[in-house]
């Protein structure tokens, strides 16, 4: 009875209706879940791994989709068969919640902002349990102990924009465990949190599945990930199943191509081990690759001083100034023509206020900004838009950097027509030329972005910040919202202009194994400081900082055999950087451990 | 009005690098439009019904050449005046129809038909123009107020104040100041038409400009503004290039709305006596004086009553099918 | 939220103050006079006779100043006799109307009781009738039902009341005497009889009202269901096994209301401002026709002050809906 | 039998702002103070004097009136009784003309007291009214609606400045009339009950009145004669069409009444070019271009059909006339003639008089100046239906009008600032209608006097709206002061309405009547335009078998 499989997808097809007719969303696509298996669901974006779950919920017919053909066979607690692809929505709703969970991708939006944590967590156990308020309530505290949520008392009557992004997300856990379902479905769960946060959450999932014996359904795109927690591995691709097999061997012995180039895109952390300068990866299927390392120049292209930002927090009945967020404090750095500094460390540390204050797209507090001999700081508002001819952001959203109402021909030439750089036939050679460098066909030019895929999107992002020929761009978390594959080649093309026009990057990032591939110099930054700066194989290598250490150890390795426990996990909650008006911040203070390696003194608060 | 979710991008390239979607061949911007909107059955409906209305009353009279001013004179206008439209023989072989007026005569025997197109040309007229100046305020006012912190709290309590101000006295003062120097460049109806378009203009506008503020507030901590500001784009091109287009629907709603507005407005302005010569009709004036004779008469209000229903409803449908037709998010669907 | 409110409330003591100026200089830039009424048969010299006993001979800013005293420090004052027996404003001069020489706070507070019952209930009755028809018309965009109700609002919206005030009169009234043509403001609701009289007279002009109410609220009602009908949490609702009823009526409606229920009390001056037309086809004599016979006979202290008071009440509902956000939606704080 | 018919409703178009008619002086506030408050005598439906609060109506003959014209006395009815059962006295009647004479007062109806140099009490009951020279007509003070007498207790306290601020009096004055104030709610609804201390114990015959205003005058006719909620509806100001349409509903009649009211048009004598600079538009400085040419204006009368005028606007309500004083019929001249419209005969008349269309664009010149002319009036149906067929009919001799109409509380506002009133007439003709009080028409033929011109330096007052100036006229009109003897009077009279006429200040169109309605069970209506209308509403009862 035990190797009964609780869920069997078969030649499940999915169909949405669009106004141009119907789009298949998954096809044909069959695996099962035995109880007390972790199968992990991997693919880049939009090849039906949501789809399939939903599909099992039945809930893809809420977002316009019909089951058009398969079974979804499911095995209730008395150990009957049902094939939920045609039951009715009434039985459908004593399952969810009760006997499948699910989590969402999104921690943010997940939960309803206008109720209390503890009111949701009640309800699937008042509706299914049919539980006291009372006894609803206690049952939540249980849960919300079990997800290790600190003060639960607390959080029960607390709204969920009152919590962090990772308390959110182990709500939402406690949520989808409440009733104690035979299957928990996860669909990338941890995809928009720290690595910090990710590598908790993990671990929970983890520990709760063995307490229980629930089997899981987890979803994601990160193989890294994938080999923290699978027992077994399904690759989709393009709506279909290309591969299934135990982690192991989809790791080791990889058998479809697309399992194979996937694999061969992510960056592992390790790998650039012992290597002097960042040099490209080698991805599949692309032939020629030029490979060699990218060594840069010495010559200082920016230097930053004693950069502090903060922001005012006003209140009162004057709205006078009652505290500021310290998001920058005291940040002292140097970037060398043709190279590469990254900054990375946690959401909320400071690093995209970092990277704004350079360009002054927010009005740093005090320091010093020097940009090939501009002293930035000092120039007027249209000395400053000269300035930022040479230096130009990548954002981190390239759903939101882009205009949806403009045609990305335009978006591309939109820098050009400020600056009146140039126009007419040699304005649309240019982008066309852009266009070319990016590695985008031309005919994509009279295109919408929503009509782009991600890593499309963000080239459009790069050809629009190199349309002015920049020596500096910043570029802020630029692939944290990729995928995999997309993430390798848009990191690729970064080296490569790099390489071609000698650009320096301010690489912001939260992702430890992308900074060791693509960084010179490498900063971490935890509230406001930098706690750490150097070369990248001294800091990587050698980390001194305890947080850089800690940040080390939380990175998910792409091999199933080497897996983390919890135990090796140890974060403190980051302290707010909110301080009163009369707070004045220590100066920081670094000691020179290795050449050109610094290590922060002053008391960081971590 | 939240964004619009970013609909799944089609399934991507892989693995070669950049590897392009099938792509469609390259099509011109207005060419998506119009082929959004054809498929769109409400605006198309909208779009059918309202320029018929148009051209019936701009091109209608060059087919149905009677002076909607003409007075029958003598024994014809005892004969002529109040004659019922033709329709009415069908139930009633006593009613007074004559096949000269389709649609009957007024009181005086003025020709209503010739009146409803002569009306129309006025109302729509006002309708469209009234209704584009507040946008055009409310517009300007919102995006400005949103825009810039320093204007928003002085702008604000502009709003307010034109919220609270009297329709009535404001356009007693306006033409007493302005109708004598309007009427000497415009001429008496070109004078009175500017006037009252400005008035019904300039007190209509708080709406949209509330809507478009929140619209702007919400827009400005999007991160293509900042990309935009990054690039080096002023806040003028800001404006123009990055906020308008995105704050189109609401602004869109608030002008199907104003067009209805606008007309009824002036409808009222004209009943107060502050609107048009009295021999100048307008929808609105038409139904006015035809409530009246309700009874005895009901065509009289109830064709003016139904042409502007029919103007406002396709306007609102029409908006709806070029807002969905304009937003590219939607059109790629 | 305490600091917030106090303020914006001191803030807008000079908002009021500027918009009371506005509006005095424009009405004294309004052509017109108090004396338009009286027949031709009184002759002019009378006539400025007259009009001098109304004070109209004294310059401007003297008037403004006058009426800016009486309405903040008299009529307070007189309130506070009114409820308390004290006497602080006896033989002090309160703002008095020209046309019928007496308090005009007196006569605003005769008039409001109508003003509410009609007006108020209009507004009450079309935002019931007007939440379930966007509920519904969002839920299932698009259906026969959602068409229908654009179109008939569309038709509601664009039919003037002067129009369909008279037809129903004529429907009702007149063809089947079912309800009373002329409304009845000294009606008292004492027992069962006069509670349906009182019924029968209010129900066509509260129809009249509703319908170009209702009109507006139920788009606004319906876009903003939509916008969170898509939103994550109510997958997660759904996937929690609630029924769809939890879902749409507990979860989705709670954060489509934040923005309706501000849009609703931002609408609330109006009821105050009375519905001109439709109190004047309907004979209600409530506020807006109050306004509008001060309007026509230039009775200047009585446009002045409602117009006035509905500027207060603006800004009051704007600091209202304000305050009402941050109560219903939890993630906005106001400091 | 007094309060055995129940309830009575009256409806006006427009509300009672006030129950004082010293201190408004419109017609809504006289007519409804009119239950309340009375005077000594009053017009009967015929326009004659008839004693009210009085034995009988003082002449030279019975004596009341002295030989030298110059005081009247009146004998109050001994035993009359306020409402609130204190004795009607002398001593109120002064305290009335004491109250409508303080200067501070803004008396609206002070040009009743216009040459009264006294009121005296010889004793309770008597009243002597002493004029400062002879009148011919000594009855003004006191006499009519517009000159009631109120309660000198209650109004003591009211003189001068202080009239304004004595809301209670005002809104609830103590009368003799049949009915007394309940509640009076400004603007909206008056409810009254019957005087218990009225001086016929038998009347009035309903124990309560509802006094509602407010609405239009088509609702207040559909009131009365479609669904019959209410009585008695006020001056229903309709096309005859739209009466005949609600008469048939069947609740209820229009009456009738004719007075001197007259609907006419006024012809500018002066230039209201906009080119002119401003102060010397339409004054007397620049004489009209072409109207004050007989030919233009004859024809411009000539052209019009006054009794298809009266068909379309009046019906019932309007006689055709060509006098400036239709009424009373003692005073109406005879001498003209112009019920028939002449087209062709106007034509002739300005083709005769060189007044041709020399550009050919249909439009007639006189030197050189084409015959546009501005055609104002207030807003009105029946008068903008007016104006539409007026400007086709000038159309056909050759004269083109532009219409403006101008919202009735501008157009008749007064305010000098305005370019809108009638009395700055820029414009080159207006139409609207004037009456003038009681029956004798001396001082209405007053208003053509030259002096009376509103011009700049009088603030735009003045009731010669034309600017006509002719000292013949301003001669025979001094004579006519002069003049005691009704039928002597009478003939000077019809002389300066021809001079005026003739002489082509105004156009008259239509001699208007004033059109109530009264529900078919409300028995005892005589409509009264000489006085308030409501004059015998003690007199009203409930017809039997209703
Ligand atoms: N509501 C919808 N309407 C139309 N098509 C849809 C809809 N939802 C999903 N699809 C289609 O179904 C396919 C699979 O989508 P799905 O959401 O399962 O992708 P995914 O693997 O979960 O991607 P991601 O990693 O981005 O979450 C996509 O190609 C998309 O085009
Ligand atoms: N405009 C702002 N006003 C007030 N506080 C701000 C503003 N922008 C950022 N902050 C605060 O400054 C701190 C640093 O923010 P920042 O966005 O630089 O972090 P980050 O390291 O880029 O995080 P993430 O990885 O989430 O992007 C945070 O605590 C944030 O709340
Ligand atoms: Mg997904
Ligand atoms: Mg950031």
């Amino acid at each position: 009875m035990l190797d009964h499989p609780i869920a069997q997808i078969r030649e499940l097809r999915v169909e949405f209706q669009t106004k141009d007719g119907p789009v298949v969303g998954v096809e044909n696509v069959s695996f099962s879940v035995n109880p007390g298996e972790t199968v992990c669901i991997v693919g880049e974006s939009g090849s039906g791994k949501s789809v399939s779950s939903l599909s099992l919920m039945r809930l893809v017919e809420y977002g316009g989709g019909a089951i058009a053909g398969g079974q979804l066979i499911f095995d209730r607690k008395e150990g009957k068969d049902v094939d939920l692809a045609n039951v009715e929505q009434d039985m459908m709703r004593q399952i969810r919640g009760n006997e499948i969970g699910m989590i969402f991708q999104e921690p943010m939006t997940a939960l309803n902002p206008v109720f209390t944590v503890g009111r949701q967590l009640t309800e699937g156990l008042r509706v299914h349990r049919g539980m006291s308020r009372t006894k609803a309530e206690a049952r939540a505290l249980e849960l919300l102990r079990e997800v290790r949520i600190p003060e639960p008392e607390r959080r029960l009557r607390q709204f969920p924009h009152e919590l962090s992004g990772g308390m959110r997300q182990r709500v939402v856990i406690a949520m989808a465990m409440a009733c104690q379902p035979r299957l928990l479905i996860a669909d990338e769960p941890t995809t928009a949190l720290d690595v910090t946060i990710q590598a908790e959450i993990l671990a929970l999932m983890d520990r709760l599945k063995r307490e229980t014996g629930t089997a899981v359904m987890f979803i994601t795109h990160d193989m890294a990930v994938v080999a923290q927690m699978a027992d077994r591995v399904v690759v989709m691709f393009r709506g279909n199943k290309v591969e299934e097999g135990p982690v192991e061997q989809i790791f080791e012995n990889p058998q479809h191509d697309y399992t194979k180039s996937l694999l061969a895109a992510v960056p592992k952390l390790g790998e650039m081990r012992g290597k002097a300068a960042p040099e490209p990866m080698k991805l599949m299927g692309v032939e020629n690759q030029d490979l060699s390392p990218i060594p840069g120049t010495n010559q200082t292209l920016l230097t930053v001083k004693n950069l502090t930002t903060r922001f005012a927090v006003k209140g009162g009945f004057f709205r006078r100034t009652v505290a500021n967020v310290h998001a920058v404090e005291d940040v002292s750095f140097t970037i060398n023509k043709g190279q590469t500094l990254s900054l990375v460390g946690e959401s909320g540390c400071g690093k995209s206020t970092a990277g704004r204050s350079i360009l002054r797209l927010v009005e740093p507090l005090s320091g010093e900004v020097n940009l090939d001999g501009v002293d930035i700081m000092a120039l007027d508002p249209r000395g400053l838009r000269r300035a930022r001819l040479d230096m130009q952001m990548i954002f981190q959203d390239p759903f939101a950097s882009l205009n949806p109402q403009m045609q990305l021909v335009d978006q591309v030439a939109e820098p050009m027509r400020n600056y009146n750089i140039a126009s007419g036939s040699e304005l649309s050679d240019r982008v066309a030329g852009l266009f070319d460098r990016v590695h985008l066909p031309r005919s994509f030019m009279r295109r919408y972005p929503h009509e782009m895929s991600g890593g499309q999107r963000q080239r459009i992002a790069i050809a629009r910040a190199l349309a002015l020929n920049p020596k500096l761009i910043v570029a802020d978390e630029a692939v944290s919202a990729l995928d995999v594959s997309v993430q390798a080649q848009v990191l690729n093309l970064m080296m490569e202009l790099q390489a071609e026009l000698g650009l320096s990057y301010l690489f912001i990032s939260h992702d430890m194994a992308v900074v060791e591939r693509v960084s010179h110099y490498v900063g971490v930054m935890y509230l406001g400081r930098i706690v750490e700066l150097g070369p990248r194989a001294s800091v990587f290598e050698n980390p001194r900082h305890p947080y850089t250490q800690a940040l080390m150890k939380a990175v998910p390795i792409a091999d199933p055999r080497n897996r983390k426990s919890e135990k090796d996990l140890n974060f403190k909650p980051i302290p707010s950087p909110i301080h009163g008006p009369g707070y004045t911040p220590e100066p920081s203070a670094f000691d020179e451990v290795e050449p050109g390696h610094f290590v922060l003194t002053t008391d960081s608060g971590y | 009005m939240t964004e619009q979710k970013a609909p799944v991008p089609a399934s991507g390239p892989v693995p070669s690098a950049a590897g392009p979607i099938p792509s469609k061949p390259p099509r011109s911007q207005w060419a998506d439009v119009w082929d959004q909107f054809r498929h769109h059955k409400g605006a198309m409906f909208g779009a059918f019904v309202f320029i018929f209305i148009v051209a019936g009353v701009y091109l209608g009279p060059l087919v149905w050449r009677v002076d909607p001013q003409f007075l029958p004179q003598g024994r014809d206008f005892l004969n002529l005046r109040d004659t019922r439209p033709i329709w009415v023989a069908l139930y009633d072989s006593g009613a007074k129809v004559n096949w000269a007026y389709p649609l009957g005569t007024d009181n005086l025997g003025r020709d209503t038909l010739a009146r409803l197109m002569f009306g129309g040309r006025v109302s729509i007229a006002v309708g469209l123009v009234a209704m584009l100046l507040s946008l055009l305020l409310g517009t300007l006012v919102g995006v400005l107020a949103g825009f810039s912190r320093k204007l928003d709290g002085p702008l604000m309590r502009l709003t307010d104040l034109f919220l609270a101000l009297p329709l009535l006295p404001l356009i007693l003062v306006a033409s007493l100041l302005f109708r004598e120097s309007l009427s000497a460049n415009f001429g008496p109806e070109g004078g009175i038409f500017i006037l009252v378009v400005l008035l019904i203009g300039i007190t209509s506008w708080m709406h949209t400009a509330r809507i478009v503020r929140g619209d702007v507030l919400a827009l400005k901590e999007r991160e293509f503004v900042l990309a935009a500001r990054s690039i080096g784009t002023s806040n003028s091109k800001i404006i123009l290039r990055h906020m308008l287009p995105n704050i189109l629907s609401p602004i869109m709603v608030s002008a199907t709305l104003g067009i209805a507005t606008a007309i009824i407005t002036e409808s009222a302005l004209s009943f107060l006596g502050f609107g048009f010569p009295p021999d100048f009709p307008t929808w609105g004036r038409l139904l006015n004086d035809g409530v009246d004779r309700l009874v005895s008469y009901p065509e009289r209000p109830i064709l003016p009553g139904i042409l502007i229903s029919l103007t406002v409803l396709s306007v609102n449908y029409l908006g709806d099918g070029l807002r969905d037709a304009l937003d590219p998010r939607i059109r790629g669907r | 939220m305490l600091t917030f409110t106090i303020r914006r409330l001191v803030l807008a003591v000079p908002t009021l103050l500027f918009i009371s100026l506005v509006i005095f200089l424009l009405l004294e830039l309004a052509p017109g006079d108090p004396m338009a009424q009286v027949p031709l048969t009184v002759p002019p010299e009378v006539k400025e006779k007259m009009r001098e006993a109304l004070g109209l001979g004294q310059p401007m800013h003297v008037r403004f100043w006058k009426w800016i005293v009486q309405f903040f420090w008299i009529e307070p004052q007189v309130l506070i006799d009114h409820y308390l027996g004290t006497s602080f404003s006896a033989g002090d001069l309160r703002v008095i109307s020209w046309q019928t020489r007496s308090p005009v706070m007196d006569i605003v507070i005769q008039r409001l009781p109508q003003t509410l019952w009609v007006v108020g209930t209009a507004y009450v009755v079309a935002t019931l009738i007007a939440i379930p028809i966007g509920i519904y018309s969002a839920y299932r965009q698009y259906s026969w039902f959602d068409q229908a109700g654009t179109f008939v609002s569309m038709i509601g919206f664009s039919v003037p009341p002067f129009f369909s005030g008279v037809l129903v009169i004529v429907i009702f009234s007149v063809q089947l005497g079912w309800f009373p043509s002329i409304y009845d403001t000294t009606l008292k609701v004492t027992d069962w009889d006069s509670f349906m009289a009182q019924l029968r007279q209010m129900i066509m002009p509260v129809t009249v009202l509703a319908l170009q109410i209702t009109a507006q609220t139920s788009r606004f009602m319906r876009a903003s269901m939509l916008d969170n009908l898509n939103q994550d949490y109510v997958r997660t609702a759904r996937a929690k096994g609630l029924s769809e009823y939890s879902v749409v009526m507990i979860h989705v409606l709670r954060n489509s209301m934040i923005p309706v229920v501000t849009v609703i009390a931002l609408g609330v001056p109006a009821i105050f401002g009375g519905a001109i037309i439709t109190e004047q086809v309907f004979k209600v004599n409530g506020i807006g026709q109050l306004l509008i016979t001060a309007i026509q006979a230039n009775d200047l202290p009585m446009v002045q002050t409602l117009t006035f008071i509905f500027a207060v009440l603006i800004v009051l509902f704007n600091l209202i809906a304000d305050v009402l956000y941050g109560v219903l939606d939890p993630r906005i704080r106001y400091d | 039998e007094r309060g055995s018919d129940g309830n009575v409703s009256i409806l006006y178009w427009q509300a009672p702002s006030i129950l004082n008619p010293f201190l408004s002086g419109g017609t809504k506030d006289v007519e409804s103070a009119s239950l309340v408050i009375e005077p000594l005598a009053r017009y009967n439906e015929a326009g004659e004097l008839v004693p009210w609060l009085v034995e009988e109506i003082p002449t030279v003959e019975n004596g009341g009136v002295s030989e030298d014209l110059t005081t009247i006395t009146w004998k109050i009815t001994p035993g009359l009784k306020w409402s609130d059962g204190t004795a009607f006295t002398s001593a109120d009647v002064k305290f009335t003309y004491d109250y409508c004479t303080h200067p501070e007062g803004g008396c609206a109806q002070v040009t009743k007291f216009e040459g009264v140099e006294s009121v005296e009490t010889p004793d309770d009951l008597t009243v002597v009214v002493n004029f400062s020279e002879p009148t011919p007509f000594p009855y003004g003070p006191f006499v009519g609606g517009e000159s009631p007498i109120i309660q000198a207790a209650q109004f003591a306290d009211c003189m001068g400045a202080k009239a304004p601020e004595c809301t209670e009096q005002n809104f609830n004055p103590i009368g003799t009339g049949p009915f007394v104030v309940d509640e009076f709610r400004p603007n909206d609804v008056i409810t009254m009950s019957a005087n218990p201390n009225f001086r016929d114990p038998d009347k009035p015959a309903f124990a309560t009145l509802t006094f509602k205003g407010g609405g239009d005058a088509t609702a207040a006719g559909r009131a009365v004669m479609e669904t019959g909620e209410f009585d008695y509806a006020w001056n229903l100001q309709l096309a005859p069409d739209v009466i005949a349409e609600m008469q048939e509903g069947g609740k209820g009649v229009p009456v009738a009444g004719f007075g001197p009211l007259l609907e006419r048009i006024m012809i500018n004598q002066t230039d209201p070019s906009p080119n002119l600079p401003e102060g010397e538009r339409s004054t007397a400085k620049h004489p009209h271009p072409f109207l004050t040419d007989p030919a233009v204006y004859k024809a411009m009368s000539m052209a019009i059909d006054r009794p298809l005028l009266v068909e379309v606007g009046y019906g019932q309500a309007g006689k055709v006339t060509c006098n400036w004083v239709p009424a009373p019929e003692a005073f109406a001249s005879t001498s003209m003639t112009c019920d028939t419209q002449d087209i062709a005969g106007a034509n002739k008349m300005l083709d005769d008089a060189g007044i041709v269309d020399t550009d050919g664009d249909g439009i007639r010149e006189k030197d050189g100046v084409p015959l546009k002319i501005l055609y104002q009036t207030s807003t009105n149906a029946v008068r903008q239906d007016f104006q539409a067929l007026i400007k086709q009919w000038w159309s056909e001799i050759g004269i083109e009008a532009e219409l403006r109409n101008v919202n009735a509380s501008v157009f008749f506002g007064g305010d000098p600032g305005s370019p809108d009133t009638f009395q700055k007439f820029y414009a080159d003709v207006e139409m609207y209608a004037n009456t003038f009080n009681g029956t004798d028409p001396q001082s209405y033929l007053g208003n053509m006097l030259c002096d009376k011109a509103p011009r700049p330096e009088t603030q735009w007052q003045g009731e010669n709206i034309s600017r006509w100036c002719s000292e013949e006229y301003d001669a025979l009109h001094a004579e006519l002061a002069q003049t005691a003897g009704l039928e002597a009077r009478a003939e000077i009279a019809k002389r300066l309405n021809d001079m005026v006429i003739e002489g082509g200040a105004m156009i008259p169109l239509v001699h208007r009547g004033r059109l109530s309605a009264h529900a078919n069970t409300l028995g005892g209506v005589i409509l009264n335009v000489w006085d308030s209308e409501l004059w015998n509403v003690a007199d009203w009862y409930r017809l039997e078998g209703s």
